[in-house]
């Protein structure tokens, strides 16, 4: 299945991107994508990766589906 | 009447502040934060000079979080009516980067939903800052929040 | 850097909040007060209509008051930058009556610094409210404050 | 000794006057002067009056001088 992955703030200043496209097998969790990403992105390692699925916060546990949107970023600074 | 918005331009506080006078009104608590040019570190007493801050934000989502919380507010204090508008990009020392003002009955509720609601956007509205110094630049750490809150 | 004062011309919160952007400080509070049209009686459920305010000060002596009050704000908050300006004479309905400002640091002591001064002035500053309504006026009773306080 | 009376809100009204010129014996406190006041403007006498002796707040045994500025007033309501 495909994922559409946006990276923000300092996740994308690590990976040096900030949209990704990933082919994934079924029934891959949130916390497995990460684990994928990190491997891919080596300077993704030192960082605390939050995350959403379709714009929404998620938990690692969480499983996704064809076509989700991924969003994984560093805790939020805003303000 | 509530507002939730991102903008890339300079925020008026005296415009949102007062956008909406409801007549059943009579107090609006507006918190205004900007970029601080000097901060002090309460660890070791040094004081860091920013020069300018850029926020960015996942929009759609943001957008989303702070309807969610302005919908939160308004079942959990008497007041009448939000605007919480955040600036996005490059933003100068002193200039706002965020507001969110209330407007409500009495000013007791609007002060502790204003409080609530600049806490909450801090906590969850998915936007980063990033400080720009003479010698370098970093993402704010929300850990050190007590540093970097505006 | 502190403001107190009193005036007879319409009061813009925007300039208040603004005027002072102290380098050192990452957020200003702003309490803007108004006349609010409907007032809900909370023994009762009734609502009452008001026309119109009209404010007395003894002038001297309010800015003597809001000077002290300022004075010990600033020792027993970390703050930087306050500003109080009252409306005297009739005042409309949604204009503003009253604004208390204050800059700091962090935004905590901001919130704490606005909302202990204004219950302050509310409590010392020599100023009189009469409320006009359709079928008569009286002069605001502070101990039914729920009801009158901005 | 000469006084300054000025009256406030409510109590001006009352008295339907802002300012009093009044020759009172020595040793006069405020809360005595009040007292003659209530008794010269009846309609004081249903108001709660508050007092400041040369702009500040003072209370009812506050002995007065020659030339003081006392003024008396409801309970404030500004805000």
């Amino acid at each position: 299945m495909n994922l559409k992955i946006l990276l923000f703030g300092a996740a994308a200043e690590a990976a040096k991107n900030r949209d990704l496209s990933y082919s994934v097998g079924q029934d891959i969790t949130v916390g497995e994508l990460i684990e994928i990403l990190r491997r891919d992105y080596p300077p993704l390692d030192s960082l605390q990766l939050l995350s959403a699925v379709n714009q929404e916060y998620a938990e690692a546990e969480r499983r996704l589906n064809d076509g989700d949107e991924v969003a994984l970023f560093t805790p939020v600074s805003g303000g | 009447m509530d507002i939730a918005e991102l903008t890339n331009r300079p925020i008026s506080v005296g415009d949102v502040a007062r956008r909406f006078v409801p007549e059943d009104c009579g107090a609006t608590v507006t918190l205004d934060g900007y970029a601080r040019r000097f901060t002090r570190n309460l660890a070791n007493g040094e004081i860091r000079q920013t020069q300018y801050l850029v926020y960015e934000a996942y929009e759609q989502m943001a957008l989303k979080e702070m309807k969610k919380m302005i919908a939160r507010a308004k079942t959990a204090f008497r007041i009448s009516a939000v605007a919480v508008i955040h600036r996005l990009g490059r933003v100068e020392i002193g200039e706002t980067s965020v507001v969110v003002s209330v407007a409500a009955p009495h000013r007791h509720e609007a002060f502790a939903a204003c409080s609530w609601l600049i806490g909450e956007l801090k906590r969850t509205v998915p936007i980063w800052k990033k400080e720009v110094y003479s010698d370098g630049e970093a993402w704010a750490e929300p850990s050190s929040s007590l540093g970097t809150q505006p």
